[in-house]
């Protein structure tokens, strides 16, 4: 096995490889920016390496900064991790150049899936069943409103480069479709540097679905069932789990192989994640991710497999050691991502620093995270903090779990979208299962919670008062945490717990 | 001490009486039975009122917080009676138009509007990128771009001021 | 299934029990003594009521107390959790009486197993193989010395009442005897109030593995396998595993039979576990525990099972619903108990205020814990202050996940016995399974680790420099957390993370 | 600055010489490159030297202090000179006999000594009980009882004084 490799991400996937390195007895190097330079994942490394810079485009996405950090320092192969240069065929290439091992999928198979154009070619090729629409993209709102007559509406657009919601909408008429057009084309032309879009027909009651494949570079492959990834806010998954309850035993099969033919046609290697839109019992291929995804652990949770211990076993050259028929599902996993954001004001960004943590425990909780007391939640990197990931034997326990979780879970300085999340796993419609793309958006997120409203006035009041009083006291008095209301010995029969003796002390302080 | 809650934008009143020690609290005329128990400086607070515990954290300042109970969150605002007037004041003032602040730090990637333009409510101002995702900023009533308080390429901070309009005429 | 219950416990039991209630829909009722009012499981639990005092005598160990609290809160059943009341036959008769439900067996079952002495007389009557001993204890020294010229020496001296570690000592000669006799019955007289000493054989190579068995109202029994707990300091538990390595397919469903035949011979019902001497494929009874123990999630890691829910099931007279062949373990699970102790300072306790915490994460990592930034450790309870558990496919990964997640830990301001787990861990014997209830007294502690000492003279250098400098510049300087020793640039080829402008300013501060 | 650094019962010589806001740090005469940054004002610590990440828990104050790295525990005792002159000067009076001290907190549960008693090495001078656990504590070395500092029953301190030994002549 590789005895050193680089890590070339940051945040929580970043600590997600190095633990499985750890666990391998392999070492990882980490790479940090200038504003990561105490992250956990550069203090939990093996060695950390500064990149430099605050922006990605001056550090995690510098790919000679990347390179000569793993040359320096001795590793063997670079793990991309997700996002940043994971899909990168030009990096993928310039790392097996310099002879460092690329662990994921050949370049070829990167550019193979790489924009959606090219992919969807490819699968029509493969007789992989496609979302009516477009194969070319268009690059102006006019084009767009012509080419929608023929698909018909709902259209959506995609950017044609696009990936992780940005640059996506769904156009419901075309009186829409202009304002639409601009903002998508715009955010895909920042975010990739090329505005043009792909349109294709929007269905109805869509799911979004996707199957975890592994391919060894000995020609085998399998699958590890499906995760369902349809709670989503701006297009931007909230909530996943495998299994899925729409998937019957046949449907898995059937896209499982669909998976397996769609990742040999492109000649892949590693782990990757065929996407389906699933729609009234209909599949349809919407793209392949050429890396770990963001919700692995929840198959890993059904599965009992480490993905991230796959990929290092294929990248070195293992085969797999196992068949299709040794892969059988045990009980249901979810995921919830902890992003900084606020979810009663349309889920725009929050900022902050981590003034307080409380991390969920007890049997079957995950958290994966690299969050710390004193980190600063800046407007540099993705806004996602953690992501916390139950399992239970069943779907209503596994929910059950997840609810209980997400109370004991705090993230102080932030808002997250945790409320957000219990407020879907607490949806009756969402527990029996009836749910698609546009569930989040049906829920009036903004309808106060109910019952503990005068709890919090009176806690506010108090902790203003608080504040206050040791304002004018001066820091001799901040010791003073606890106070009680009148007559609360009234709610038992033994004696009060503080003696009469302790509370006088406190009425002369 | 007399508070004035707001609390998911519904208001409570509340009086904090401090008496040999103890608090007397009675929220919209009602006496709570409460030990309120401070945990660390970290806003970790253990609650016990009416046959029930709560774990709360409480994050923000004296004027805005949010309370977390069980993984709910309640945003909170607080004003004494002499902020309250102060208020009433201010609000009186901006009435019928009003001032677009930026609800999170981004760029100006593009204004739709400027000064003297007409627009009605809903109507796109300009687009805000933020978190590479970019968000149209849209006119909160009908009125009259009175400021526009950003250029394009601009980074502005959250809650910065954006739009000012006025009321249409 | 019940609305309402009371935990009458505190700690991460309480809150282990109070996180399955959450998780069945039911209102967990907490207890606490005064100096618990800000503790976890009060703030996790439903309602929580004041014991009022400070010591268990005055809190948690009075009947009176805890029956009117589940009485006042409309609670229909209290669970014991472990220690405090949990083997107290009397208490459990008391909670039937007031028209409560035990969540425990039944108290004939409690008194049948309730001190070695009579467990033993009814295990010998039920042809449960036994160590072999006196049947009946010592009073004083001078018959313990006449005593162990038949039994033979080493000589396991145990207290009569005792449980826990209490009141146990090993006498190798008779020379021995008296010192040893002193100090044990001390301890059990003041533990148990009753010096009264128990006498057996010291068997060779002893290791400690019990069997979890559950019995519900209706005359279903299970067991769900062994647990190894032969990693021992001071007689306690530090770490346990299951599956062991010693237990082949055949003695485990003999232990288990043996475990199944035990219960039945007192009419036992709910969660138990029978705990065996096992030394040279050879095992004896020990004595069964009427209770959940401490080390029971080791158990539900490798079975899927959530044994307090089961539990509760049972009290409820639910069937269990399931049989013996449906019971398969998977992988392989292990527990590290983390104390309040000093581990180079033979374990000695630990007290102070938790100043820091960083919970391990990641993938099958489990943390039972009810620790919080600000806790007071003092000597008025059980010093462990957390349960570190893993998962993992087989021994080897399991152990090596555990080495990571114990590296993740970091619990401040108190000393942990974690470093000694650790030991335990990277020792080759340990990882082939070549151990038994004395190896923790075979590694030498003391001796320091290696290889990093200077990294920590340097640092702590540094820290008290920087200390220094803070208390003379005042609060100003408090922010000034970097600090670069020279030439660092060097390690890297491209420009230093950290620019001159910066450099220059840091330099005037 | 020069520092006497115990780790682990060994000690180390450390200079730390601050000069244009970066620090010199030698160890035992060798210059460690070293890049030491806070994390929080908890003891987390961030170390990057010598090819080699590491991340610090520091526990203590500013003469005796614990660090952690990966799970390992480090005991580290710090003096500076003038620190390290007036203990050499204790240690060379105390020198023989010794003073028992408490490892924990606990109660004397019983003296096995009185004062003017000669004990051997390893011998029980009390049984201190703490966590219900009874601990015999017993002589260091050789000598002669001279100070007996508590009483059966006391409670004491982790730290406190027990039992003073003279040397035995």
């Amino acid at each position: 096995m590789f005895r050193r490799i680089l890590v070339a991400n940051r945040g929580e996937i970043a600590l997600r490889v190095i633990r499985t390195c750890r666990e391998m007895g392999i070492e990882p190097v980490a790479v940090f920016s200038d504003v990561d330079r105490k992250a956990l994942h550069t203090r939990m490394a093996y060695n950390a390496v500064s990149l430099g810079g605050a922006l990605p485009r001056e550090s995690y996405l510098d790919m000679d900064k990347v390179i000569a950090a793993a040359k320096s320092t001795g590793c063997e192969a670079i793990h991309p991790g997700y996002g940043f240069l994971s899909e990168n065929a030009e990096f993928a290439e310039r790392v097996t150049k310099e002879g460092l091992v690329w662990i994921g999928p050949p370049p070829a198979a990167i550019r193979g899936m790489g924009d959606k154009i090219t992919s969807r070619r490819n699968m029509t090729r493969a007789n992989v069943p496609v979302v009516p629409g477009l194969t070319d993209p268009v690059a102006d709102a006019d084009a767009a409103l012509a080419a929608a007559e023929k698909i018909g509406y709902p259209i959506m657009l995609k950017a044609a480069a696009g990936g992780g919601g940005k640059g996506m909408r769904v156009v419901r008429s075309k009186n829409d479709m202009a304002s639409a057009f601009r903002t998508a084309s715009g955010e895909a032309l920042s975010s990739f540097r090329d505005g043009s879009m792909y349109m294709e027909r929007y269905l109805d009651e869509p799911r979004h679905i996707e199957i975890q494949v592994l391919f060894d570079k000995h020609g085998h492959g399998v699958h590890f069932g499906e995760r369902e990834c349809s709670i989503q806010r701006r297009h931007q998954k909230l909530i996943e789990e495998a299994p899925s309850v729409v998937i019957t035993p046949e449907l898995r099969k059937k896209m499982g192989d669909i998976a397996l033919a769609a990742g040999r046609a492109v000649g892949y290697e590693n782990a990757g994640t065929v996407e389906f839109l699933y729609s009234k019992g209909d599949v349809y291929f919407l793209e392949m991710n050429t890396r770990l995804q963001v919700e692995h652990p929840v198959t890993e949770m059904v599965y009992g497999v480490d993905l991230v211990r796959e990929q290092l076993r294929i990248a070195y050259g293992e085969e797999l050691g196992y068949d299709q028929s040794s892969i059988q599902p045990r009980g249901w996993a979810f995921e919830v991502r902890i992003n900084a954001e606020d979810p009663f004001n349309n889920f725009v960004p929050s900022i902050g620093t981590i003034s307080n943590l409380r991390a969920p425990g007890g049997a079957w909780v995950r958290l994966d995270a690299a969050l710390y007391r004193g980190m600063e939640v800046s407007l540099n990197y993705d806004p996602m903090l953690a992501k916390l990931i139950v399992w239970g034997p069943d779907r209503m326990s596994a929910i059950a779990r997840m609810r209980r979780a997400l109370q004991e879970l705090n993230v102080g300085g932030v808002r997250t979208g945790a409320p957000a999340a219990l407020r879907v796993l607490e949806d009756e419609r969402f527990q029996r299962g009836e749910f698609d793309t546009g569930f989040l958006g049906t829920l009036d997120l903004s309808k106060p919670s109910e019952g503990e409203d005068l709890i919090v006035a009176a806690a506010a009041a108090i902790h203003r008062h608080l504040l206050a009083r040791r304002r004018a006291l001066g820091t001799s008095a901040s010791s003073r945490g606890a106070w009680q209301a009148r007559s609360r010995e009234r709610h038992t029969n033994y004696p009060p717990h503080r003696p009469e003796a302790a509370r006088a002390k406190e009425a002369q302080r | 001490m007399k508070y004035y809650i707001t609390v998911n934008g519904k208001e409570h009143q509340v009086d904090v009486v401090e008496r040999l020690g103890v608090l007397d609290v009675t929220v919209d005329g009602k006496t709570l039975e409460l030990d309120y128990e401070e945990v660390d400086n970290l806003g970790q607070v253990a609650v016990l009122c009416d046959g029930k515990s709560y774990g709360l954290s409480i994050e923000g300042d004296e004027h805005k917080l949010s309370a977390t109970i069980a993984g709910h969150l309640y945003a909170v605002e607080i004003e004494d009676e002499r902020e309250r007037a102060a208020h009433a004041a201010e609000r009186a003032q901006a009435k019928g138009g009003g001032l677009v602040k930026a609800v999170m730090p981004g760029i100006v990637v593009k204004l739709l509007v400027k000064e003297g333009d007409t627009v009605v409510k809903d109507q796109p101002l300009l687009i805000l990128e933020a978190m590479k995702m970019q968000n149209e900023i849209t006119a909160p009533s009908d009125g009259v771009v009175k400021v526009v308080h950003v250029r394009e390429r601009e980074a502005v901070s959250g809650g910065a001021k954006l739009v000012l309009l006025a009321t249409a005429t």
